[in-house]
């Protein structure tokens, strides 16, 4: 295992749901708004498709920082899923927070198809949170990480 | 094991600047399972689509990835192309390296680096992907319409036009709706029964339509294409196959003083009534709440005179059972109640009436006979206020905060009307905003004001307070002269607002289609897809999605009729093959996917399985319909087993995606 | 004396000015409008202009009953009655005149008049 | 109250009512108390017993009972009856299957705890006022029941049956409990403090799977952690991730359903205060969503399954302070 000193460049999940934050993320590229390669999205259906195991399975194999975006309660396609995702998330990440684990690697952050600009933003500061942070210690599976 | 396909895009620099397509392509070529690895220049053209098709034969490719824009983009055309190729639509993944990737990195390291990783998630992924196929379901050919006013009435006649059976549910007696109670219409000023009543006959007498009047929705069960819908006829104690409508009862029956909600209750009706000449259906019915021999059973006159014989005391509500392939909600709107606006003092003085009641009394059918007289001495009004925005755009908690949008063009209406017949009177209006966005509007707003002589004020009325002589005395501001008027009124008019039927919101309940706060039905798309709820086949006729004047009421009606032909035209339905599906020895009938589902997608049942300890044992199981499903998937987090998954988007195939990115 | 700010009144009064639909509905109802030089739907509006100077010396600030029937009517809930009361309150804290003092409420004790009112005058304009 | 439980059983055999009788039979020594089956009056004279020792809820055994020819006579404490009925919401057991009988409880001790206090050679036990009174090899010994009843007990959160066909004794209320204060104290430490509690806790696990098996809610067909096609599939933690991995998930599952009956932390074999974290959620559910206790009732929708449009956001977790 090797750790750059020079630079941390932590990893990043990003869940989107399809309707409005994988458009609002788009929407972001089309508008060659800059936010750091660390992020690399993952689309779902929506974000009440994200599974608390998706989150835990992303930072057991190395991830530093998981965040996971939806359209605007109110506004999802499927008119309720948000709703329980922002259930689900709050309860999760409380108790991750519980168990000790930094919460500013969790995030929920709901961006439209319009918002590109949010988006962006939304990434850039996500990023520069967890690479303040360092790397993900307190949840890492270290056997898959030497492989 | 797949044989996997990778196919790199250039997008002619769009790509190919910021990431190095040749290093992606040489990268992802190692990845377990990929036997086939290129890039081009333009992979959705048609040499690009060619090359793609040529790999997957040449190479006997199971799945796909290719790396390119974004799904939302390009993904129906790949999955065409490989169809036409011969594999199955769904093996194919996008790796999105254009508004992801090359479009927000300059750095060409970096971008080539996050693009290779994306690939790798892609191709990790349609290792998983199983082939998917779109299920069907059958089309009920026929569409029910709830509401038989105007909006409902157009759209029942166009679909019935098209050759489809509809049925009508309208809960009050006859259909018609508020259109009947109005006068005369803008901005044209022809007479409202005259271009409606034509139309209400052609729904009784054209053979596709079914009239279901006196009636209700009380249950709606399945799904588009497909619904089962409970609808109760009430009992109106009338034969309705029997009654010819003469009328005859109306006149004997003994009860006199019921209030006539045709005419807002400015006077009275029978017990026994048909409520206005042209009603559709042509029949009478017993109000129960007033009628002696249905509350004690001493009378029996209008059995007496009928001599049809259809009077039957001992009619009972009835609830009927229909399939639908559509469902088109037309439940219209009512003036709000003014109990919150005591400072217009309408429970306090009878010459203080609402816009529609001036609409009665203005019609040759209303209680005056068209005579425009005060209620409370029946003289004739010489000075007339009316007040527009009576809890419209209040945003205190009184009113509604919406705009009511018909009030500006009707008090114009109402205001042309009253000089025209009666020039001897003044009119004053109040306006906040004078709102006359539509075809010849302005130009009728105007007509009234400058060949009418009605005085448009820019204010608001503070209050209004009956005087001892009979009067009324109107206090308002003029904002432009800056001063605070007292008006002597004989007859104050109020716009109230309008909002939607009390009866949407339990159909919207039934129907699991959306509302708003203020309990409108919501569009699939408030621009791209108005006529249109959320919840597949039901759509939206008229005011019950927001306030509309008759002209726009109707062309969405229309609309409406057009998207359930489009409908009811299709024999099958292809279903979205990404959906929920259970895996029944996985679930524990917990009823959690349940209640999570938006669509009601998801059924219990009770099924004999073969346990592996060789018994056979009965237990609680979920089903997924695919027809309803959308695909969203709060079910699969919902069960607690891990029963419930997503097709094309399966918890492996996401864990997958999450491996690959964070290795 | 310093100058009085818009943004102060604002924040003294707690209106947001700019929900105002411009209905005039609050000068409809107010039973001092013809005492008034300006009248509430004025104060509204020129507190949303900035344009403060002449009602903070008009007389206007004291014929408000603070009757309150323009809060009460008003369907966008803006509080004319307040911002008046906002300016009132900006001129009275800036006179230095008319401030209470403790030592003067005995004086002002008088039988009929509620000792609340005194309490609440007391609080209001001490400085 | 054993034998008055015996004689109510006899006659609901007898009369037909039910067939068998789901109840706590001695073992080798007096405080190795275990549940069973009896099917006869003789079973029930034989063996039947009902102490201080039989803490064991038996709801979870209906799930797989009630689904057995003919009825089940069950005997359940208050704590027992709010699992039964969260059962019965999820239809895991077949209610009509069922005869209920409720029986009060003043809290269970066990032969682990009193022998860490000193106790050993237990023949019998009884309540006496406050203490519980442990006949012994070596004479009759005291205890006060503060000293021997485990937390669970000590931080009763009713004694009201909320499920029953007929109650033996008088019902309880629903008391005013203490059980959120560790889970506060543990909100009021830091991160790093925090962590460095549940890797104390958590690294003692052992997977030896007795929390899951044992857990009312935790009633799955086939575990997520035994199905090798959930992707999370692990006989044995292999690492500190697993553990970690191990005891969140299965907390999240019964989010919103567990009752918090204890029995996780009761039969742990290592003592880990398992019940934190179902506490944990608890406790955020009832301040995110408003008051709610699973198992109360058979209707009310469970916290996760519902939502409210004005409920808070996540960033509520980041904005409560503390750090």
């Amino acid at each position: 295992m090797q750790v750059n000193e020079k630079e941390f460049k932590p990893t990043i999940v990003a869940f989107c749901c399809n309707w409005c934050s994988y458009a609002g993320a788009d929407l972001a590229g089309t508008n060659r708004l800059n936010y750091p390669a660390d992020v690399k999205i993952i689309r779902v259906p929506c974000s009440c498709r994200v599974n608390p195991m998706f989150i835990l399975r992303a930072f057991q194999r190395g991830a530093d920082g998981v965040i996971m975006c939806g359209c605007h309660p109110g506004d999802c396609h499927y008119t309720t899923g948000n709703y329980y995702a922002r259930r689900r998330m709050t309860l999760l990440f409380s108790m991750l927070d519980y168990l000790g684990i930094e919460r500013e690697r969790t995030r929920v952050e709901w961006v439209s198809a319009a918002e590109g600009a949010k988006f962006a933003a939304t990434m850039n500061e996500f990023v520069e949170t967890v690479t303040k942070l360092g790397e993900n210690k307190r949840l890492e599976d270290l056997r898959c990480k030497e492989k | 094991m797949q044989r996997i396909g990778v196919f790199v895009c250039w997008c002619g620099s769009n790509i190919a600047a910021t990431v190095d397509v040749e290093a992606v392509s040489e990268a992802l070529k190692s990845e377990p399972g990929v036997v086939f690895s290129t890039n081009y220049q333009y992979m959705c053209s048609e040499a690009g689509q060619n090359m793609i098709k040529d790999a997957i034969k040449e190479h006997n490719l199971t799945g796909v990835v290719i790396c390119s824009c974004s799904p939302r983009m390009h993904e129906a055309t790949f999955r065409k192309t490989v169809q036409g190729a011969g594999i199955n639509p769904y093996m194919v993944e996008i790796a999105n390296i254009r508004e992801q990737c090359s479009w927000i990195h300059k750095d060409k390291q970096t971008g080539t680096e996050k693009a290779i990783i994306l690939g790798k998630a892609a191709i990790a992924k349609v290792h998983l992907n199983a082939p998917l196929t779109a299920g069907e379901s059958p089309v009920v050919k026929r569409a029910l319409v709830i509401g038989g006013g105007i909006a409902g009435i157009q759209t029942a006649l166009d679909i019935a036009e098209a050759g489809f059976d509809v049925d009508i549910v309208e809960t009050k007696p006859t259909i018609g709706g508020k259109m009947t109670q109005i006068d005369k219409t803008f901005p044209t000023l022809d007479c409202a029964a005259c271009i409606l009543t034509p139309k209400m006959v052609d729904c009784a007498q054209n053979e596709k339509i079914h009239i279901y009047s006196y009636s209700e929705v009380t249950a709606v069960k399945g799904f588009v294409g497909n619904f089962t819908v409970s609808i109760k006829k009430k009992a109106r104690y009338v034969d309705t196959t029997k009654c010819t409508g003469c009328g005859v009862c109306t006149e004997k029956c003994p009860v006199k003083n019921v209030p006539n909600e045709f005419n807002l209750g400015m006077n009275n009706r029978r017990a026994i009534y048909i409520p206005f000449a042209q009603a559709v259906p042509k029949v009478a019915t017993i109000d129960a709440d007033y009628c002696n021999m249905l509350k004690n059973g001493k009378c029996g006159v209008c059995s007496k005179v009928c001599t049809a014989g259809a009077i039957d005391y001992k009619q009972q509500d009835e609830i009927i059972e229909e399939k639908y392939g559509a469902i088109v909600a037309a439940t219209g709107f009512n003036p709000i109640k003014l109990d919150n606006f005591d400072e217009f003092a309408y429970s306090q003085s009878k010459d203080v009436i609402t816009s529609l009641e001036f609409e009665r009394l203005t019609n040759a059918a209303g209680p005056t006979s068209g005579q425009l007289l005060r209620p409370s001495d029946g003289k004739h009004p010489h000075t007339i206020v009316f007040v527009q925005c009576v809890g419209s755009r209040d945003t205190s908690g009184c009113g509604k905060p919406y705009c009511s949008k018909i009030c500006c063009m009707y008090t114009a209406k109402h205001a042309m009307l009253t000089r025209e017949k009666y020039p001897d009177t003044d009119v004053y209006v109040f306006y906040i905003d004078v709102r006359t966005p539509g075809k010849n509007f302005d130009e009728f707003y105007r007509r009234a004001v400058e060949d009418y002589n009605v005085h448009y004020i820019k204010g608001m009325v503070g209050k209004v307070a009956p005087r001892a002589d009979g009067t009324l005395d109107v206090q308002a501001s003029d904002l432009i002269s800056n001063e605070q008027l007292h008006i002597s009124a004989d007859l104050v008019v109020l716009a109230a607002a309008i909002e939607p039927d009390k009866s949407a919101r339990p159909l919207a309940t039934m129907l699991t289609a959306s509302m708003d706060t203020n309990d409108f039905f919501t569009e699939a798309h408030a621009k791209l897809r108005p006529v249109e709820s959320p919840t597949a086949g039901v759509f939206l006729s008229g005011t019950c999605q927001g306030p509309k004047d008759i002209p726009e009421t109707v062309s969405q009606a229309s609309a409406a009729a057009a998207k359930v032909i489009g409908l009811l035209c299709k024999d099958k339905l292809t279903c979205n093959p990404c959906v929920a599906h259970s895996d029944e020895m996985l679930c524990n009938g917990c009823s959690s996917c349940e209640k999570v589902c938006p669509y009601g997608a998801i059924t219990y049942s009770d099924k004999e399985f073969r346990m592996p300890d060789r018994t056979t044992a009965i237990r609680r199981v979920a089903a997924v319909n695919e027809a309803v499903c959308q695909g969203c998937g709060a079910c699969t987090v919902a069960c607690p087993s891990g029963a419930m998954d997503l097709k094309g988007f399966s918890n492996k195939q996401i864990m997958a995606e999450v491996d690959a990115i964070c290795k | 004396m310093s100058k009085v700010t818009k943004e102060q009144v604002l924040r003294s009064s707690g209106v947001n000015v700019l929900k105002c639909m411009r209905c005039g509905k609050c000068s409809a109802t107010c039973p001092s409008y013809d005492e008034m030089e300006y009248h509430p739907h004025q104060f509204v509006y020129m507190v949303e202009k900035g344009d403060l100077e002449p009602l903070l010396n008009s007389d206007s600030i004291y014929k408000c009953l603070s009757c309150y029937a323009c809060v009460e009517r008003c369907p966008r809930g803006v509080e004319p009655a307040k911002v008046v009361e906002g300016i009132r309150n900006a001129v009275l804290r800036q006179s230095g005149m008319n401030h209470i003092k403790a030592e003067n409420i005995p004086d002002m004790l008088d039988e009929d008049l509620p000792q609340q009112a005194i309490v609440s005058a007391f609080r209001k304009y001490k400085r | 109250m054993q034998g008055k439980m015996i004689a109510r059983a006899k006659e609901l055999l007898q009369n037909g009512t039910v067939n068998r009788v789901i109840g706590w039979k001695a073992g080798d020594f007096a405080y190795d108390i275990t549940p069973a089956v009896f099917s006869s009056a003789e079973e029930l004279d034989a063996g039947f017993v009902y102490n201080d020792f039989c803490g064991a809820n038996f709801s979870k055994y209906l799930v797989k009972e009630s689904r057995k020819e003919g009825k089940i006579l069950v005997f359940l404490k208050p704590c027992d009856t709010y699992s039964f009925n969260q059962l019965t919401k999820e239809h895991r057991i077949i209610r009509d299957n069922i005869y209920v009988v409720g029986v009060p409880c003043d809290g269970k001790t066990d032969g682990e705890t009193l022998k860490l206090k000193g106790i050993t050679g237990i023949t019998g036990i009884k309540t006496e006022g406050d203490s519980f009174v442990v006949d012994t090899l070596y004479g009759e010994k005291t205890i006060a029941k503060a000293d021997a009843l485990p937390e669970r007990c000590l931080s009763c959160k009713s004694k009201k049956h909320v499920a029953y066909d007929e109650l033996l004794g008088e019902d309880g209320e629903v008391c005013e409990s203490n059980r959120f204060d560790m889970v506060e104290k543990l909100e009021a430490m830091s991160s790093e403090e925090r962590f460095a509690f549940w890797r104390g806790e958590l690294s003692r696990c052992i997977r030896c799977n007795a929390c899951r098996n044992v857990c009312p809610a935790c009633t799955c067909e086939r575990c997520v952690f035994d199905n090798d096609n959930s992707g999370i599939a692990q006989k044995a933690a292999a690492d500190s991730f697993e553990e970690n991995m191990f005891h969140i998930i299965r907390a999240f599952h019964v989010a919103g359903r567990c009752t918090d009956c204890g029995e996780c932390s009761r039969v742990c074999p290592q003592n880990i205060p398992l019940h934190l974290l179902n506490r944990k959620f608890i406790k955020d559910i009832n301040e995110f969503y408003g008051e709610f206790q699973a198992g109360e009732d058979t209707e009310t929708r469970a916290p996760l399954n519902i939502f409210d449009t004005e409920d808070v956001e996540p960033s509520i977790v980041y904005e409560k302070g503390g750090n």
